[in-house]
């Protein structure tokens, strides 16, 4: 049996979908489903939620590298046969979830979880730093200006305290994108790292023909900065793409539609810090995260300079935002030139929007506080 | 025993979160293969760059997407890498799995691919991590046949819907969003495996304005959650609130001493249209203010519930900042029932009023939240047949830049210049 | 003496500028200038101004059609010749002040100015209605859409007890501009009344070799709805333009640039109303106005929709908003959604905007409120 | 006797509002050109259209601006108007008069032109409505030797500056913004005088952020009295505010009843910046937080005054709608000593660094507020010199578009593709 190559179409099935969710709810919530009354985060990790019929569902959260082996995902499942009648599930922002349906059974799977080493720790709950969703990086794209597992790793060692408890003034939602195409909530995080590049494309006009349309390569630029062009290559004009460098922003669309162009450089590409946006509707609208660091070096394996950058941040603001602001609230109430001198970084022109709807955001009144930024 | 040295990547493999290095390493004794992952990672390190060369269009028969092809730039050096395509299988909705389910879709992956995986994928899929343009058919009969389970999306097509867990475990979501989410994606089986879009288009489905799976934010057509009556108030829970009986925020403050609960400063301050009060030790609210930001609800969730009329918001045109820059989705249809027993009818003909448009004017590689701008939202509302809306728009317009037609103004546009110049000499 | 037409360049005299304020100032003023202590407006439209000497300043503001005879300004003469020692000055919203230097003096004035007729309304002080700012209009402009001292007299007639009385919650600044060009503070006005046109403009093909630079009416049309074109006038082919109607939005500029392009017409042309916008940096930063109602027709002699329709607004907000709250700050309080609702003003998909910073207009949160707009 | 009938204009002179037809009319009685206006008025009223021609260049000899042209476009019918030239005379800041300049210039106005008026102009002349071009060069020597005055300005040049009457009768300006106005419109006379710019530039001077000659709204380039020291506050009269002895607002609120002053909902909750506070009966500031808005200010006169250490804010760019839409001024300079002492100097630099680059960068007809978002802010601050501050934003971008230069990165721009394809394999 199996996918016989000799006769691929024979016995196909497509267009089947996923499996129906309802299979592999867990008892408890099957049969609470749509009748829950109310939760409580009991401690870090730890929910309840409680339904109309009195029962409850205990939930533990469990932070994971979004990277993992089958062996790891293994390892889980025998966790939720031991402990979960089979069930188990994975959160939007990458962490695992154990329910148990009974108070009894919580400490025994904590217990459980907590002899495995460091592999399942317990958090990422309430006013904490939770999982950072992220992107491929290194480790499969091919348009990267970082790697994403390995900063995130960094990262998180270094604010592991603060997913595995709740001290901070409200959720803190990081988010990694490795480039500008930012497959993630990146434009919308509390703290985003997003890999910049720094260098135009190079044309490779060797490569150039077939495998790249032109037109396309052309229209591809939101600046107008790639012109057709001429080329030598092995003694005959080619038709190719010149770039005209200083209209070059480094977004990275021509080579995603043009191989030929690859503008990935050790020394150019880098971390961009973006702060003090959200997603929920809750209090204030949806923000948009603002740049505010323009680039850190790429210093694998650990990126000090990057982890520092967040860890600060998070840090100034766990001192000074009122309980339930998140990032972005509290820039705008003290105001972002106060975000600058109370996170003592410099601002830089990067920060000052020139693209297209670039005019809303300049300072149209004369209110404005005065800071250290003003010699 | 380790193919490649790795010092760099060693360093990950101390710290207090889980190592993913640590965790491949073990897996490479099982798939040797994963050396050469270790490898190239470790040359991306020391060369602080990417090592796979751009695309390649790979697939299954039939379908035109759900695998991102991928190629070793270095290949001699990682044979075990040279092909390391990605397949991107559609993950149930909610993510709940059984564990009879995911091991045999491990068991699968160790058979045919890396036995790396991501749980799961920025858009929702599970991302099975690497393997051999050879391995992608076997690998997708033994999906579809053994385990039932099919391919997301990739490419100009419609991308693997996704749902905030909803009413399987929250108590505020105001519609069934796992249900919505599942529907959808059986109902546009075709849309997902065969691009026909201009561009890529996302569903996600979030159960009320807290938005856990950032629809609004990720999502060409988000599906958030919403009523139309009044908050639903218990006032005994208020005033164990109050008396600081109960934690308040469900406990999502609890890491910290804030001091005592004060429901003045807590909510009704935070309230952002101001239309909370306390009568007495009654929690008054004026609900044609609200507009059910969800705050109020999520600081005392045993006192105060949404409201009964339950449905949703419908939002269009989210995205990542390529090309214009990021956008939100807009706020297009304020309130729309979403329920199974119509079998969702009525927000699939949103849906199709929107791609019928979309898939007629968005050029090649323009998201649907581009194609508004280009065409501006009055041209958007009015081809979907809409009636404008105040709710549609922060602010009118501040600018006096308005188009009339032909039909609008008394006379039309067609005038006689000579007539003109009759009553006024050049 | 005087102008010689026969040698004009003779004992010439050029830029002089004006004369020094200071031979201007009232004797209370010279002497206190730069040490006023505070005011108090102690009945409408009259003001005092206490000086760290202990000396007083008494304003009496006067309302006034800005458009003015030399007769009126004799007669103003007079007034302050017999009360003010000889001294008067406008205000930046041409408003008339008339100062004494002791309170004693007040009533004296006061009485003078009604013994006059309607001609020197006191008021526009404080939380009320002042003087509409406005243009030219028919009296003298080539390019209105409207009249300009005609709907000013019909609206201030109207809310004439809005300018003699403070019982508005904030000042409310209304203002007038006869056409896109906004030679007023309409941009940024409690109320604004703009005229506005709806027809394209017509092309004078026989007019306009001579009186129009063809290429800079071209590139006037900020839409590029204007494009180079040939037509025959008198059997010979000239160079001309035509228009692209379908991309018109009436702005006036072409016309500004080329007087073969006219574009007014009697039933074009009208009224649109913006309201919201503010100047002052008090409290919230500077606002636009909005535009509310795109038109309104042009009704000569009193323009009745249009009194009507800011007098709706007027009078909704001050029976809705908080003191202090300017028109602007209350509708972003309440929302806008509620502010087509309370004015029972249809919302109309005019007030969408698609001009260029359009996006950042729209609304990007699903927090709204229920309204009659949702059927 | 009235020379055409008008049946609608005398409706307007009905009504309370002080009617310019009335007034028209008694002025017609000895300019009879005056019925010709209100001719053709009645005519335009009839129409609902105007009947002046478009523009037409006339001016005194050696000025570029100062008289706006207009002819009528119904000569025939009304011939005292088929000439209808305004002349706008540059007004004394602040606009003070004495009547004895104020009636010799109307009598100049009654003998060369028609005896009407605009008091004053919306960009702050006086202007003088109608006359015939031939009366242009004796008025303009009147004017000049009678009375030692000047035209104003129209076309590409300085527009006439303007202010709010700051400290000659204004506890809260920051600057003395005559002076700054006066000195301001002599040092630039040519400028006024002789268009040479690449379109219209405004300077509006206002004492205080209440911005009382709407400086940030209409003027190129915008001077804003502010402090940088403390709020002075004599706790007091703070008190008697409290106590009810004081009018708050300087009772500008006094015609209706608002219920007792309360400091809290008044002052302190409306503080943009939350910076104030009760200290049992003493009011608090935290001036560092403040962003001097001028509200407590207004509403406690007697009790707050603006900081001792004075000068202005300098915002840049303010214009209508044509042609991208109207713009506020930015702020670009927070806090610059205006001072007669050093005639301005300071501030005198930063007009010409405008308009150095300006005159060189502008386009035709382009507002300095156009050319600065054509080549955008960042731009702009770099060419005046000046450091990039948060200050000059409402907030840091929120796309990821920034611009880099071959010198800011490690090893430039120029790469050599065949040694990449060395280490990356295409
Ligand atoms: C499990 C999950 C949904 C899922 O389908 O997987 C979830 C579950 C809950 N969310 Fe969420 N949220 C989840 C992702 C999100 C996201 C999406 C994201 O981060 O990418 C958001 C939007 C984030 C943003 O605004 O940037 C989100 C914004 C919220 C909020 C709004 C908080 C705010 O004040 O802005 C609440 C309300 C609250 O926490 O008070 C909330 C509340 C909740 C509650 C309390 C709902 C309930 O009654 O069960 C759940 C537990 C919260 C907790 O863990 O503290 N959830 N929640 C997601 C867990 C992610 C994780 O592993 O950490
Ligand atoms: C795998 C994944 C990242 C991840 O590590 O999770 C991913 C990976 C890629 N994305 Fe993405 N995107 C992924 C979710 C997203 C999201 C998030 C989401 O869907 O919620 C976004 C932002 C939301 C949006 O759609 O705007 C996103 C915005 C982009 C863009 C920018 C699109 C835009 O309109 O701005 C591109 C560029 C493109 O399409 O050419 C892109 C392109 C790509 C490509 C195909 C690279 C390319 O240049 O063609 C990446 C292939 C990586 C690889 O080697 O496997 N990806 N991409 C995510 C899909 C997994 C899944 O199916 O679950
Ligand atoms: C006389 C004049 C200045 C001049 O040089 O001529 C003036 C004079 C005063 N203004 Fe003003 N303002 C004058 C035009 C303005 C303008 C400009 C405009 O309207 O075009 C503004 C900005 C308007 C806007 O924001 O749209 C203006 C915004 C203010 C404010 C801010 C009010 C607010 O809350 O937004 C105050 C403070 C207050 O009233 O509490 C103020 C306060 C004052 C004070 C109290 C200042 C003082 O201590 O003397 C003066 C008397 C106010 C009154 O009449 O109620 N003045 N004031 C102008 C009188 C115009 C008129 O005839 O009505
Ligand atoms: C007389 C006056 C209106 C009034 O009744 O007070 C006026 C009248 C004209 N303005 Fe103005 N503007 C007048 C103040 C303004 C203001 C207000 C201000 O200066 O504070 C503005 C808005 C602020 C600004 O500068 O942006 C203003 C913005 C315009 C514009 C649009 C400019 C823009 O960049 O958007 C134009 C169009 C143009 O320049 O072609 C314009 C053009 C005109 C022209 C010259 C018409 C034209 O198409 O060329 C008008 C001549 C009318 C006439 O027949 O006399 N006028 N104009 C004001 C000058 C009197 C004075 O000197 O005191
Ligand atoms: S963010 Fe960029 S580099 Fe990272 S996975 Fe997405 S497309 Fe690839
Ligand atoms: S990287 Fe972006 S801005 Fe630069 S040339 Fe390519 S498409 Fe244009
Ligand atoms: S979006 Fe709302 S309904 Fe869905 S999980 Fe989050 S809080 Fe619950
Ligand atoms: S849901 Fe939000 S807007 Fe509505 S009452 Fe609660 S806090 Fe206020
Ligand atoms: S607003 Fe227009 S019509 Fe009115 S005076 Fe100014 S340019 Fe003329
Ligand atoms: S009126 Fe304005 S939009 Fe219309 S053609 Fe003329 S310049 Fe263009
Ligand atoms: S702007 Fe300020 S200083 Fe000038 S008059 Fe107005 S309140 Fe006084
Ligand atoms: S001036 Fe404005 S910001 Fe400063 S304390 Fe007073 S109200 Fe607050």
């Amino acid at each position: 049996m199996g996918y016989d190559p000799e006769n691929p179409m024979a016995d196909r099935i497509t267009d089947i979908g996923p499996p129906h969710y309802s299979k592999f709810h867990p008892p408890v919530i099957a049969k609470n489903k749509g009748k829950w009354l109310w939760h409580e985060i009991t401690q870090p990790g730890v929910l309840v939620h409680k339904a109309e019929s009195g029962d409850e569902c205990w939930t533990i959260r469990v932070g994971a590298a979004r990277l993992m082996s089958t062996q790891l995902i293994y390892e889980m499942c025998d966790i939720a046969d031991a402990h979960c009648d089979g069930f188990l599930r994975f959160t939007t922002r990458n962490n695992v979830e154990f329910m148990v349906d009974d108070k009894a059974k919580v400490q025994p799977l904590l217990d459980d979880l907590a002899s495995r080493g460091n592999k399942f720790p317990v958090g990422g709950t309430g006013a904490g730093v939770t999982n950072i969703v992220h992107t491929q990086g290194w480790i499969h794209c091919h348009t990267p200006a970082t790697d994403a597992s390995g900063v995130v790793k960094a990262v998180m060692d270094e604010l592991f305290d603060y997913f595995t408890s709740m001290t901070l003034p409200a959720q803190v939602r990081i988010a990694l994108a490795c480039c500008l195409n930012m497959c993630g909530a990146v434009h919308a995080s509390d703290i985003a790292i997003l890999g910049v590049h720094r260098k135009p494309p190079m044309i490779d006009h060797s490569r150039i023909t077939g495998v790249c349309e032109l037109p396309l390569a052309i229209s591809s630029c939101p600046l107008g900065a790639v012109k057709p062009a001429k080329a030598e290559v092995d003694g005959k004009e080619i038709k190719t793409v010149k770039v005209n460098n200083d209209r070059c922003m480094f977004c990275g669309n021509c080579y995603t539609m043009c191989p030929a162009m690859p503008l990935a450089d050790p020394d150019g590409d880098g971390i961009a810090i973006l702060v003090g946006g959200k997603v929920s509707n809750s209090r204030s609208a949806p923000k948009f995260s603002k740049l505010v660091i323009p680039f850190l070096p790429n210093t694998p394996p650990r990126w000090p300079e990057t982890v520092e950058a967040v860890k600060n941040i998070l840090e100034v603001y766990a001192g000074d935002a009122r309980k339930y602001e998140r990032i972005g609230e509290w820039a705008e109430r003290i105001g972002w030139e106060k975000f600058f001198e109370k996170c003592n970084i410099p601002f830089t022109i990067k920060s000052v929007d020139d693209y297209r709807l670039a005019y809303d955001t300049w300072r149209t009144t004369t209110q404005f506080k005065y800071t250290n930024a003003i010699k | 025993m380790a193919k490649h040295d790795t010092p760099l990547l060693d360093e990950l493999e101390s710290g207090p979160w889980p190592s993913f290095v640590t965790d491949m390493k073990r897996q490479a004794e099982k798939n040797p293969d994963c050396w050469d992952i270790l490898g190239q990672l470790e040359l991306s390190f020391r060369d602080k760059i990417t090592h796979w060369k751009h695309g390649g269009i790979v697939g299954v028969f039939g379908y035109g997407g759900g695998i991102v092809g991928r190629y070793s730039d270095v290949p001699e050096q990682f044979p075990g890498v040279e092909h390391f395509h990605t397949v991107r299988v559609n993950q149930p909705a909610s993510k709940y799995y059984s564990t009879e389910n995911l091991r045999h879709l491990m068991k699968l992956w160790d058979k045919h691919g890396s036995g790396m995986t991501n749980m799961h994928g920025s858009t929702g899929d599970i991302i099975l991590l690497g393997c051999r343009t050879e391995a992608l058919e076997p690998f997708f009969w033994d999906l579809t046949h053994e385990l039932g389970q099919d391919l997301g999306g990739s490419g100009s097509n419609l991308r693997t819907p996704a749902n905030c867990l909803g009413q399987s475990r929250c108590e505020w979501s105001c519609y069934d969003t796992e249900e919505a989410c599942h529907h959808l994606t059986m109902h546009y089986q075709d849309e997902i495996h065969r691009p026909a879009f201009p561009y890529k288009f996302k569903f996600k489905f979030s159960g009320c304005a807290n938005d856990c799976v950032a629809a609004l934010a990720r999502s060409d057509f988000a599906v958030i959650g919403t009523w139309r009556d009044d908050i639903r108030i218990d006032q005994a829970a208020v005033k164990e609130y109050v008396a600081g009986n109960i934690v308040s925020n469900g406990g999502a403050h609890a890491g910290k001493d804030w001091g005592a609960f004060d429901i003045q400063k807590e909510v009704i301050d935070l309230c952002p249209t101001e239309c909370m009060w306390m009568e007495g030790d009654e929690l008054k609210i004026d609900n044609a203010e609200c507009t059910r930001c969800m705050h109020c609800i999520n600081v005392m969730p045993r006192a105060l519930r949404p409201g009964a009329e339950q449905g949703a918001s419908i939002c269009i045109g989210a995205k990542a900042p390529i090309l214009d820059g990021a956008q939100f989705a807009t706020l297009i249809i304020p309130f729309i029932k979403v329920s199974a027993e119509n079998e969702f009818e009525n927000v699939i003909d949103v849906i199709e009023n929107v791609w019928d448009w979309w898939m007629e004017v968005g050029k090649n590689r323009e998201r649907v939240g581009e194609t508004m701008q280009r065409v501006g939202l009055p041209t958007f509302i009015k081809v979907m047949g809409l009636d404008p809306l105040p709710q549609h728009v922060k602010e009118p317009r501040s600018n006096p830049y308005v188009f009339w037609s032909d039909e609008e103004v008394p006379g039309g546009f067609d005038r006689d210049v000579d007539e003109f110049r009759k009553r006024h000499a050049a």
